[in-house]
């Protein structure tokens, strides 16, 4: 065999030691996505083992040499109720499970930490709470739940882990989510997988879980020196927001202490949660989100800000305490996962300032 | 009569062509190119969609190739984007949305149901004459350089960031949009309006209930996608718009738009062949086709579910959680059909009298693979794993399993039973036995290990790889040389049969439908007197006796 | 034969023109209520906050859709035809519904729960 | 099934002789007429979904930036967009006169309503000459040098400023998708302006044939079809209007 074909021979090799039939489960998703995955195969092979086999013996009992004479059969009421109620129950089954995995992928937890990913023909940056920037990679730690906020600059990408089972595409104008929690320290692909221009196939990552001592080493190594709230915090005073949102009782605009997760009422009456999506939004298009007693006075940013100024915007607002010169000393190991949250406003606690919710 | 085939051909040295028949009716050009007959138009289609065919074959070659090695090295990643983006557009608007309904459906409707031709004949030509055109405008595409946006044209990256031939291509689907939406009509007014004496809704062959399935999808899903085409001409030329998202546009929007269409599209491109083989399975174990009415609703329920459950092609793609629940659960629904129709089929054998001859090989192999194809399927239709799989080679096996594994064997199934009826002559049985069976093997060995890299996460439209799946995609590439000759094959033979092939007679399979009751290849009429369904569809012994009868008379 | 002949009677129903006269003072009539209704603020409905309906846009397309089914009853001679006829014109309505409400049903749905 | 049944009922009768019009492959007259007219009105379906597109993006838009909607809406003139439905609607009624002279066999009464109608669309089309030039001169042509100034600042536009004389300014970024309004606007008038020209075209075709008394001999399967298709684009238009004109008034 070696002598008549080496590069053939070297395939077969590569492929019976590289063989598998699915990627490394390294999330917690990973093995609920797989037992869905393998009962569907499951069901998937014992279907079709029933049609090939039906449909084998039927060809040798009443082949024309056995049976000359076909019987002429109109149907069978209960048979076909059968092949409906099964197949129906069974796609229902996998419809609910389905459903609830998909819930959860797109239901990031509370605690979870942050990272903004932004998508650009053709690669992916991330950047970290504490300011580190990385393109095609992005270096996390096991044992924490992690929940990307994904926004693309130019067109449709799509953030696909394929060792996590998680995928989500990041859509120009508008913020996505999704979550995992790494369990496996190691590295995985990173691939874009949706269709975005010529170097889509070039658009590729490395994932890089680890444990969360190395992460800590990581992080302390490749931080740029500001945090992604410093970064903020010099875009908010370049951009002369401080201007209009301060806590002066003249303000032209409302203060944004406290304001992430406060409820807001809009100058249209709606009721809205103000998230990273509303912040966002109220930055390129604000006289659509006008907090009540407010004049649309405030002139938009769009396109002078990039998607990662917006994200860095957003991050400042979103630790913004009641004092936010608190927050500029705030430095690189506040940032971290545990002592993060501290920091930040819970979900629902209500707004500390009177002028929000008015 | 011999035991294993139930091929009767009339005695080869006396036998004739009828000298009188659609071909020899008129001579020259002209007389084809401004044909009223159902039968030239369908000949027509047959050739251009053939054409079409394999220059989409020579894409999905090219792509093959490129993917031998983990580099992009045979072609730049710019080229193979232009080259999956052609081999989409061609395949899917000029080969298999016309293949089945405008060929054989052109050709049989109305000889199934005992009419002398489609209700509008020159609306039938328009649509053929709108298909040249459409395809001349994507061969122009191909020559002045291409476009890669893939064939589903992602707002904005088709609108704004591509500067390739987006607009000619638009116009080439949006022309040959048309041609379908003509042939859909025609076929629904044809089956409501021209049905013969005596047939009745439940005696139509299940050929005719899939097409109008199909037409149904046809004219009302088309115009959405005509409309979404022509606001990504009106972005890119005027450069406003609802799909953009800069300008306050929502690229979202597209993507319902599209798929509106876009997912019945699939119905459109899989019901016919499901029709084809109704007859196949039921000619060849000389059975009716069990529970005739399931089958019949199951293909109308196709139709109708599929109508709501184009958002599954969105599940990740930031619609919201509610409207994904929605869209997952009918798409749990419009699987049922299927299903019931692959078991109605599988029983059809159940105390027939089964021959193999090549039609029925190749809907065996339709029904392996449809059964695969369906099932995998749902694995994407259910939102949670539709996560992981989707828009990987996952996605790309699946379709191609009900595509090519389902509606490309189903097409050669129907080409090769009804090719004595259309040319009055038989292929020759050992050879297509053959190329059946190529054809199979060389799919299962293209198509599967796709299912794999899917899994194992190799997105789909990559130029470039890790080079850990190459294992798997050079099984696939050679698994794709094979399948080119089992495709390659039955275009030699059937041309060859074309001359030398057996005289077939007017029934050579001993068929119940209508259209084998007349001369093959037909006349210009069809039929001589018009005919009276006196029987259900699929009667076996309506035609023996009917045989005797003549015996009788004759003696 | 009767049968057939009933049939042609139905398609080629001759509506008079009394009828059409009439379906255009109709039509006419709604014009201007529309027009009409569309100076007057007829106020809203405060289902929940966030959630409001406003009357103007109600009445207004309310009232076009009763033109539109006279022009499609009378003028387009739907009501004395087929019921294959009147299914189509159905079928059509309702796939038109059925795109549009629920591409809007995802919009609609997006602001529910944070993703 | 009765379709079917009048088909056996037509080949037991064949007792009349087929007319000059029959196709050779109907089998009745009364086949031919069935098959064409319900052609007609699946074609009219590929239409309402052909719309349907339009509608959908018209009312996403419309419910996400309502301010620029309502004040994009203002420009348009209810008097002009009144006259244009009146004349619609009596277009519609004149074709369906046309369509009962050619049932009942009168020549000049075809001929007469369908050159009615025939003026009735030019008088449309007119209208909505002018009212695109208003736009024009306005520079509210989306991509055209587009101008947001009679939103930014409201009085800087009399005529609709004393109009709707509380109508505030918008921001920056609310003005700017009245662009988008106006492409819908355009996209949905004009697609419909379309389907008017391209009928009107027919209509002469019809009027010549008509004039040679080619649809007063029981044939006049044409010219309902076309009825059909005339009324098609009037309620297109019923519901345009209401959408365009009125709805943001409040």
């Amino acid at each position: 065999m070696n002598e008549i074909s080496p590069v053939l021979w070297q395939f077969l090799v590569k492929w019976m030691t590289n063989f598998a039939l699915f990627p490394p489960e390294a999330s917690k998703i990973a093995p609920q996505m797989d037992a869905l995955y393998f009962f569907m195969v499951l069901v998937s092979l014992i279907g079709l083992t029933i049609v090939i086999l039906l449909v084998f013996a039927f060809s040798v009992l009443y082949r024309k040499q056995r049976h000359p004479q076909a019987v002429q059969i109109e149907g069978s009421t209960l048979l076909e109720a059968t092949w409906t109620i099964i197949p129906l129950g069974l796609f229902l089954i996998m419809f609910v499970w389905g459903a609830l995995i998909y819930f959860r992928v797109y239901t990031p937890p509370a605690n979870a930490m942050n990272i903004y990913v932004v998508g650009k023909q053709w690669m992916w940056k991330a950047e970290h709470p504490g300011g580190q920037h990385e393109i095609n990679s992005l270096h996390i730690p096991t044992g924490q739940p992690i929940q990307l906020t994904l926004i693309s600059q130019d067109v449709f990408h799509s953030f696909s882990i394929p060792a996590f089972r998680v995928k989500r595409e990041a859509i120009p104008g508008r913020y996505t989510t999704v979550w995992f929690e790494p369990t496996m320290p190691g590295t995985y692909h990173l691939f874009c997988t949706q269709y975005c221009g010529t170097d889509h196939s070039m658009m590729v990552g490395d994932i890089v879980v680890l444990s969360p001592e190395d992460y800590k080493k990581w992080l302390a190594s490749s931080t740029s020196g500001n945090s992604l709230a410093q970064d903020g915090e010099r875009l908010f005073a370049s951009l002369s927001c401080t201007a209009c949102h301060n806590t002066r009782p003249d303000a032209r605009g409302p203060s944004l202490a406290n304001v992430y997760g406060a409820k807001l009422t809009l100058t249209s009456g709606q009721a809205i949660t103000a998230d990273d999506a509303y912040l966002r939004e109220a930055i390129l298009n604000p006289s659509q989100h006008i907090t009540q007693g407010y004049a649309p006075i405030m002139p938009t940013y769009q396109g002078q800000i990039s998607e990662e100024g917006v994200i860095a915007l957003v991050e400042y607002i979103k630790h913004l305490d009641s004092d936010y010169r608190v927050q500029q000393t705030t430095n690189t190991t506040d940032l971290l996962p545990g002592s993060e949250r501290t920091a930040a406003p819970a979900q629902a606690q209500p707004p500390a300032q009177g002028k929000v919710n008015q | 009569m011999s035991a294993t085939t139930l091929v009767t051909l009339p005695d080869q040295a006396t036998a004739r062509i009828p000298k009188m028949n659609f071909i020899t009716k008129e001579n020259g050009l002209l007389s084809w190119l401004l044909t009223g007959d159902h039968k030239r138009i369908a000949t027509l289609y047959l050739i251009s969609i053939t054409f079409f065919f394999f220059i989409g074959g020579a894409l999905a070659g090219l792509i093959r190739l490129e993917l031998l090695t983990p580099q992009s090295d045979l072609m730049a990643s710019d080229t193979y984007n232009k080259v999956f983006t052609m081999h989409g557009i061609v395949m899917i608007f000029l080969f298999l949305v016309p293949s089945v309904p405008a060929t054989l459906g052109n050709f049989f409707i109305p000889m199934m149901i005992g009419a002398k031709d489609l209700a509008l004949p020159k609306i039938n030509l328009l649509s053929w004459y709108l298909y040249v055109v459409g395809g001349i405008l994507v061969l122009y595409t191909m020559i002045s350089g291409g476009v890669d946006t893939g064939w589903t044209f992602t707002t904005p990256l088709s609108t704004h960031y591509v500067n390739t031939n987006v607009m000619s291509t638009g116009l080439a689907i949006f022309i040959a949009g048309f041609s379908s939406i003509f042939t859909g009509l025609n076929f629904i007014v044809t089956i409501h309006k021209m049905r013969c004496p005596g047939m009745t809704w439940f005696r139509l062959p299940l050929f005719v209930w899939a097409n109008y399935a199909a037409s149904i999808l046809m004219v009302l899903g088309t115009p959405v996608l005509a409309i979404a085409i022509v606001l990504v001409a009106l972005e890119r030329t005027i450069g406003i718009g609802v799909f953009d998202p800069t300008r306050g546009g929502d690229p979202l929007l597209f993507q319902h738009l599209f798929w509106f269409y876009s997912h019945p599209a699939v119905y459109i491109m899989i019901l016919p062949g499901m029709g084809v083989i109704s007859e196949t399975i039921s000619t060849f174990s000389r059975k009716r086709v069990f529970g005739y009415t399931a089958v019949a609703f199951s293909s109308v329920a196709i139709a109708v579910f599929g109508f709501f459950v184009w958002a599954h092609h969105m599940f990740i793609m930031g619609i919201s959680n509610y409207s994904a629940l929605v869209f997952s659960l009918l798409t749990m629904l419009v699987a049922v059909p299927s299903a019931i129709k692959i078991f109605n089929w599988t029983f059809t054998l159940y105390k027939g009298s089964i021959t193999f001859e090549t039609p029925m090989l190749y809907s065996f192999g339709f029904m392996g693979l449809f059964t695969i194809g369906g099932l995998t399927g749902v694995f994407l239709g259910a939102s949670g794993t539709d996560i992981h799989l989707t828009e990987t080679y996952f996605i790309v096996a699946h379709f191609h399993f009900v595509m090519v594994g389902g509606m490309l064997m189903a097409f050669l199934a129907g080409v090769h039973f009804w090719w004595p009826k259309m040319t009055g002559r038989m292929y020759p049985e050992k050879i297509s036995q053959l190329a059946a069976l190529i054809t199979f093997i060389g799919f299962n060995f293209t198509f599967f290990p796709q299912f794999i890299l899917g899994t194992l996460g190799m997105p789909r439209r990559y130029a470039a790889y890790p080079p850990e799946f190459q294992i798997l995609n050079v099984f696939s590439t050679a698994g794709a040389t094979i399948l080119g000759v089992g495709y390659l094959l039955p275009v030699l033979y059937l041309v060859w049969s074309l001359k030398y092939g057996e005289i077939a007679g007017d029934n050579p399979w001993q068929a119940t439908g209508l259209e084998w009751q007349t001369q093959s290849p037909p006349l210009t009429e069809n039929f001589t007197t018009t005919p009276v369904m006196d029987h259900e569809a699929y009667d076996y012994e309506w035609l023996e006796s009917q045989q005797a009868k003549e015996v009788a008379s004759v003696g | 034969m009767s049968d057939q002949k009933e049939m042609y009677e139905m398609e080629h129903h001759t509506v008079s023109p009394m009828i059409y006269l009439a379906i255009l003072g109709a039509l006419l009539v709604g014009t201007a209520a529309t027009v009409w209704a569309s100076f007057i603020d007829l106020g809203e409905w405060h289902i929940a906050p966030g959630l409001t309906v406003f009357w103007n846009p109600v009445v207004a397309l309310a009232i076009a859709c009763s033109k539109a089914v006279l022009v499609v009853l009378f003028f387009m001679h739907v009501k004395y035809s087929t019921k294959l006829t009147k299914l189509t014109v159905i079928s059509g309505f309702f796939v038109f519904l059925a795109l549009i409400g629920m591409t809007l049903c995802d919009y609609f749905t997006r602001a529910w729960g944070r993703w | 099934m009765s379709d079917s049944r009048a088909v056996i009922d037509a080949v037991t009768a064949e007792a009349h002789e087929h007319p000059a019009y029959q196709r050779h492959h109907f089998e009745t007259i009364t086949q031919q007429f069935d098959a064409t007219n319900f052609a007609m009105w699946l074609f009219l379906l590929t239409e309402v979904m052909f719309f349907g597109g339009l509608f959908t993006a018209y009312l996403i838009m419309r419910n996400w930036y309502y301010p620029a909607f309502v004040e994009a809406s203002h420009q348009l003139n209810i008097g002009w967009g009144t006259a244009n439905t009146g004349i619609l609607i009596l277009s519609s009624f004149t074709m369906a006169m046309g369509v009962w002279n050619a049932q009942k066999q009168r020549k000049r009464g075809l001929v007469g309503c369908l050159i009615l109608t025939f003026i009735l669309g030019l008088a449309f089309l007119g209208v909505k000459t002018i009212e695109y030039s208003e736009k024009y001169e306005k520079h509210h042509i989306p991509g055209f040098h587009y101008s947001m100034s009679s939103f930014l600042d409201p009085a800087s536009d009399p005529d609709v400023h004393s109009s709707y004389p509380e109508d505030k300014p918008l921001a920056l970024d609310m003005a700017r998708h009245t662009e988008l309004y106006f492409f819908l606007y355009f996209a949905m008038t004009g697609m419909h302006a379309l389907h008017m020209i391209i009928g009107i075209a027919i209509l002469g075709y019809l009027i010549v044939r008509a004039q040679a008394g080619d649809f007063t001999t029981g044939h006049f399967t044409y010219i309902e079809n076309f009825g059909l298709y005339w009324h098609f684009v009037d309620i297109i238009w019923i519901f345009l209007f209401p959408l365009l004109y009125l709805i943001s008034r409040h």
